[in-house]
């Protein structure tokens, strides 16, 4: 069983892993600010909850796995307010702002 | 398994390093922004994994601080350089 | 090497770089960024002797924490005055600039008559 | 831990000493949530309330002989915080707590809240902060815990800066600004100083820390970063750049203030910490290095001072200047010949603060009655004001160092002392400074004591000018303290570094 | 080396890249963002030394709030961003400024690596007279009890921070409001954001201050959660700062400092000496003490942030 969950963190986290991998190279290669953008909070908040994902087997208790929770539920609260702002300056002002 | 959790760690810190070194330098001020955004999630995934693997106390409630203040540069970045009363020039665009 | 000793050696590179940053940067800002640098770097030097401190079953020495997290607040309220007094000067002139003769220019009227 | 247990019995009537820090920070908070013009009048009726608490802890220091010590809360050093007050300490409080209502009454015609009781920003701000000065110096002079001190400093950076700015003009925000830099700086290297100490011996207590500081890399380190800070504070030459502009663009009230007393809070502080902290240590080579330094500061203060315009900036040089006798008083306090220097050390700090409060405020009352302070413009005025310009007389007479003044009897004693110590170079430094001092003081007296009377846009208030007479005259009349006032400095004063050698 | 060493080095070398970047960014506003996310490696920092309450205030205020308070600077500060040819240093003069801060680093880094492994300590004194106060977590008792005449200054200078902040406005708009007014239309997105952060971050900064006593956390770091929360709905537009001269907002700012300093008066009077507990009834004295402390903070830091009053004010 133990093993079995330890399997499934390994997964999981290397799973996010990948995605703030992608998100990164996204960074690296999109030509414009918008699509940048796109690249950093999708790949991101996918690769913060799939490491959540993992560390919840492990959380010490139901309190512990549910703060887990909230605390990716806040960062995709931010992640996405944070997009939208910076995307709505970007098109009202230009990029080079 | 802590050890792969360091190393997960360290890898995020290493992708998130390479980010930075892209959108630091620009070219625009939003690309800036765009870095503190990614060092908020990074740095919330790290500090969770390593919380996890050194089983240091209280950990949770940092990353929930961090969690809570992850989009206030953001905030105050569009709060200062553009006035909420002006007119959207594109409304249609909002959708 | 332990993890305090290189906490350590980066709060005296921090120092370091922010006392580069005060001297040779004339915007305001940018030295108020740099005295947060220095702030931050003193800080883990209280790091690293908490750490070092461990004992009776805690993990760090809780006095220099407390002293640090005294500091972070003053640091952070001196930062702000700092700041309001950039930005009025800014409003003022037109311009951030700390110019040593921007201070020696003799007032039109009474020194201070209110 | 019981070594130290004796260094904290509370000695009789220590709890005086949180008072005089208490009352006034509870009176800062009281002025802001009060306002209008009840700052005004908290401000003012405290100050005869902390006079009365510094006169209290300076006769019970001299009655028992010994310092006072007041452990806060039950928590005995090094895990808690004490206070102590030796004689040097009670000096100051005292002569803090004379030239702050000096500086109070002088103020109230400048900060005045309008009858209809609106609160006005300048008066709110400088009756809150002048209030908050008083309890940040208090805790300097009485504070016996060096991250304790820290805080002081800061209190004293946050209380002092705003007032350079008072009155909005630009040039005066930019000197504030510098002003902040400095002290900001000097607070964080005073830290790192603190935070070494921590780290070699797990206390900051300065009674404690004396007893075990040994010559190794942490603690040369420590004291050059503290000291490097407190001079920044100072405005010790070559750090000094920042004090001109500060004092001279401050309202004369705060100017007083700020160059009679703030700048005096960080150089107590290099007192306590080489005297008391590190005199374990082998000090000749940093304390000939502090005293050249004030030789410099000396000469080029002064040199400065000669070529201004500006009566406030000259008196902002002459602090300068000012400030680096104060230093020449290291090299010769550890030796057989201490007692003197240490003594002249002390009386300088004291009658530069009588001197110069009357300076700025007999500079702040020219300033106001002709329109300007430039020095070209002075001619004859003095025939139109001359108890102002009396005050200012007497108060230069003290930089001078001519007797009989406060500052006649500090020079005497700190040349004795280097005459003695065979360490001419001083003598003769303070000889020059002397002469230099002469020199810009004739360029401002002299023609205004000749020359047509100028028309004056209002003539100043005689009770303003005698607030800046008496302060000059409590400058010359230090010169007259008799021989049980030094006996009294040296309480509580540790065996000098000699004999611990 | 082990992972963990490994972590540790390249932690190392970020913040120090981060660091070395806001020192030498073409212009104030990449610096300020470097400093953003250097102010939260930090916090990653303070977990690896073990001093997680630290990490929670550097999180809150080392970044948070003052990642709002600099980036606003730097926005507002567009257009002075160019430097004056005179006011640019020599090379000479540059030179120079390295070799002290070199000079300066190499000092304290060989200071640092002659430390001993097991320092001096006041862990087991803060331990043996921890059960006095009836809390938990040590570094809270640091703060409130061992070394509460520290903790109650500072809030002192708190408070002249914002008497210093308020100095700075005309003086005809002394006693307005800082800050920006209320908008009509706030921004959608931010608004929303703001209506669903703020109850949450009121939860959490009420929690973090409230296991303050035990766990890490404590009045520091929740006041300023709190704070955060009431920035985000004055960003958002959603209401705006009160007036500076109002009676209520003097009372929130003084309150902390007042109530701990008159705590310690009384401790003059019923407990034998200045900020001494009676024994028994610390713990609750404390958490009184705490909240006040709490709510001050809560409103100070967004005052320091606002600025100067900027409107006239209303009667």
């Amino acid at each position: 069983m133990s093993l079995a969950l330890d399997l499934f963190s390994i997964a999981a986290i290397s799973a996010g892993v990948f995605f703030f991998l992608a998100g990164t190279v996204g960074l690296l290669r999109f030509p414009d600010a918008l699509s940048r953008l796109h690249a950093l909070t999708k790949a991101d908040n996918l690769g913060l909850g799939l490491i959540v994902l993992g560390l919840l087997p492990r959380a010490e208790s139901l309190l512990a796995a549910l703060m887990l929770v909230a605390i990716w539920a806040l960062v995709q609260l931010a992640g996405a307010t944070a997009a939208q702002l910076i995307g709505r300056a970007v098109r009202r002002k230009g990029p080079a702002i | 398994m802590s050890d792969f959790l360091l190393a997960t760690a360290g890898a995020i810190l290493f992708t998130v390093a390479v980010g930075l070194v892209r959108i630091l330098g620009g070219p625009g001020d939003a690309d800036r922004m765009m870095a503190a955004q990614l060092i908020g999630t990074g740095g919330i995934a790290s500090l969770l994994l390593i919380a996890a693997a050194t089983g240091a106390r209280g950990v949770d409630d940092v990353a929930l601080g961090l969690a809570i203040l992850a989009a206030f540069a953001s905030a105050a970045f569009v709060n200062s350089g553009a006035p909420a009363e002006e007119p959207d020039p594109n409304p249609a665009d909002d959708r | 090497m332990s993890s305090a000793t290189l906490a350590g050696l980066v709060g005296a590179a921090l120092v370091g770089l922010g006392l580069y940053g005060v001297i040779a940067d004339p915007q305001p800002l940018r030295k108020i960024l740099a005295f947060n640098l220095i702030g931050s770097g003193v800080f883990l030097v209280f790091g690293i002797v908490a750490r070092k401190g461990a004992a009776a079953g805690l993990s760090a020495d809780p006095v220099p924490q407390g002293m640090v997290i005294t500091g972070i607040v003053v640091a952070f309220a001196a930062s702000a005055l700092a700041v309001a007094l950039t930005l009025r000067l800014f409003e003022e002139t037109g311009r951030a600039t700390l110019r040593p003769d921007a201070g020696t220019k003799p007032p039109d009227d009474g020194a201070d008559a209110e | 831990m019981t070594e130290g247990a004796s260094a904290f019995a509370a000695t009789a009537g220590g709890s005086l000493l949180a008072l005089p820090i208490l009352v006034p920070a509870a009176g800062v908070l009281l002025s802001f949530l009060l306002g209008g013009r009840q700052a005004e009048r908290i401000a003012l009726a405290l100050m005869p309330v902390q006079f009365g608490f510094a006169v209290a802890i300076a006769s019970l220091i001299w009655r028992s002989g010994q310092p006072l010590v007041y452990v806060l809360g039950g928590y005995a050093p090094p895990l808690g915080i004490a206070l102590r007050a030796d004689g040097f300490s009670a000096v100051m409080l005292v002569t803090t707590s004379l030239i702050m209502p000096a500086a109070g009454l002088y103020a109230r015609t400048n900060f005045a809240t309008p009858n209809d009781g609106t609160e006005r920003r300048a008066p709110l701000v400088f009756w809150t902060l002048l209030q908050a000065i008083q309890a940040a110096l208090s805790l300097i002079f009485l504070g016996g815990d060096l991250f304790n001190l820290y805080v002081a400093l800061e209190l004293l950076t946050f209380a002092a800066a705003p007032l350079v700015c008072l009155d909005g003009r630009p040039e005066t925000l930019a000197a504030a600004l510098r002003y902040l830099m400095f002290a900001l700086f000097g607070a964080l290297f005073y830290l790192l100083g603190v935070a070494l100490l921590y780290g070699a011996y797990g206390t900051l207590d300065i009674v404690l820390l004396s007893r075990q500081i040994r010559a190794e890399p942490a603690v040369w380190l420590a004291a050059g970063l503290m000291t490097a800070g407190l001079l920044a504070k100072t405005a010790l030459f070559p750090l000094h750049l920042w004090l001109p502009p500060a004092h001279a663009n401050a309202p004369a009230a705060a100017s007083a203030v700020l160059s009679g007393l703030v700048v005096k809070g960080s150089f107590f502080l290099i007192v306590r910490l080489w005297f008391n902290v590190l005199p374990a240590l082998p000090n000749a080579v940093p304390e000939a290095i502090l005293a050249a330094l004030g030789s410099a500061a000396i000469l080029a203060g002064s040199a400065l001072a000669l070529r201004q315009e500006r009566l406030k900036l000259l008196i902002a040089y002459s602090t300068v200047a000012q400030i680096g006798y104060l230093f020449l008083m290291f090299p010769l306090a550890s030796g057989p010949w201490s007692a003197e220097a240490f003594s002249g050390g002390v009386m300088q700090a004291l009658s530069h603060a009588f001197a110069k409060a009357a300076m700025f405020l007999s500079a702040g009352l020219i300033a106001e009655s002709l329109g300007h302070d430039r020095i070209a413009g002075l001619g004859g005025a003095g025939r139109a004001m001359p108890v102002t310009f009396l005050a200012l007389g007497l108060g230069g007479l003290s930089l001078m160092g001519l007797p009989p003044s406060g500052g006649f009897a500090a020079k005497w004693l700190l040349m004795k002392a280097s005459i003695e110590a065979g360490q001419w170079v001083w003598a003769v430094v303070m000889l020059a400074g002397g002469l230099l001092a002469g020199g810009y003081l004739y360029r401002v007296l002299a023609p205004a004591l000749s020359g047509n009377r100028p028309q004056l846009k209002s003539p100043p208030r005689r009770s303003r000018e005698n607030v800046a007479l008496a302060l000059a005259l409590a400058a010359v009349l230090l010169a007259f303290a008799p021989p049980t006032f030094f006996a009294f400095l040296q309480i509580g004063r540790p065996a000098a570094g000699a004999a611990l050698r | 080396m082990s992972v963990l060493q490994a972590l540790d080095v390249g932690l190392a070398l970020l913040v120090f890249a981060v660091a070395a970047w806001t020192v030498f960014a073409p212009g104030p506003f990449a610096a300020t963002v470097g400093y953003v996310v250097y102010g939260l490696l930090l916090s990653l920092v303070w977990i690896r030394l073990f001093a997680v309450d630290v990490a929670l205030t550097e999180a809150a205020i080392g970044s948070g709030v003052t990642g709002v308070l600099l980036i606003g600077a730097a926005a507002r500060l567009r257009g002075a961003e160019t430097t004056p040819a005179e006011e640019a240093l020599t090379g000479l003069t540059r030179l120079f400024a390295a070799g002290l801060c070199l000079l300066v680093v190499a000092a304290l880094a060989a200071v640092v690596l002659l430390l001993p492994d097991q320092g001096p300590t006041l862990a087991p004194q803060s331990m043996e007279r921890l059960p006095e106060t009836g809390l938990g977590n040590p570094v809270t008792a640091v703060l409130i009890a061992f070394r509460s005449f520290d903790t109650m200054l500072e809030k002192v200078v708190l408070v002249l921070g914002v008497v210093g902040v308020w100095s700075l406005a005309a003086d005809r708009y002394w006693g307005g409001a800082p800050g920006e007014a209320r908008a009509e239309r706030p921004e959608p997105t931010l608004a929303f954001f703001a209506q669903m952060l703020a109850p949450i971050g009121i939860l959490v900064g009420v929690h973090v201050f409230w296991v303050g006593a035990d766990e890490p956390g404590g009045a520091f770091q929740g006041g300023a959660i709190l704070a955060a929360m009431w920035m985000i709905v004055m960003m958002a537009r959603l209401t705006e700062a009160p007036q500076a001269s109002a009676f209520w907002l003097r009372l929130a700012l003084i309150a902390g400092p007042a109530v701990f300093l008159a705590a310690g008066v009384a401790g003059a009077v019923v407990a034998g000496g200045f900020f001494a507990y009676p024994p028994g009834l610390a713990k609750p004295l404390i958490l009184f003490i705490e909240t006040f402390m709490t709510f001050t903070i809560a409103v100070t830091l967004p005052m320091l942030v606002a600025g100067p009053p900027r409107r006239e004010p209303r009667r």
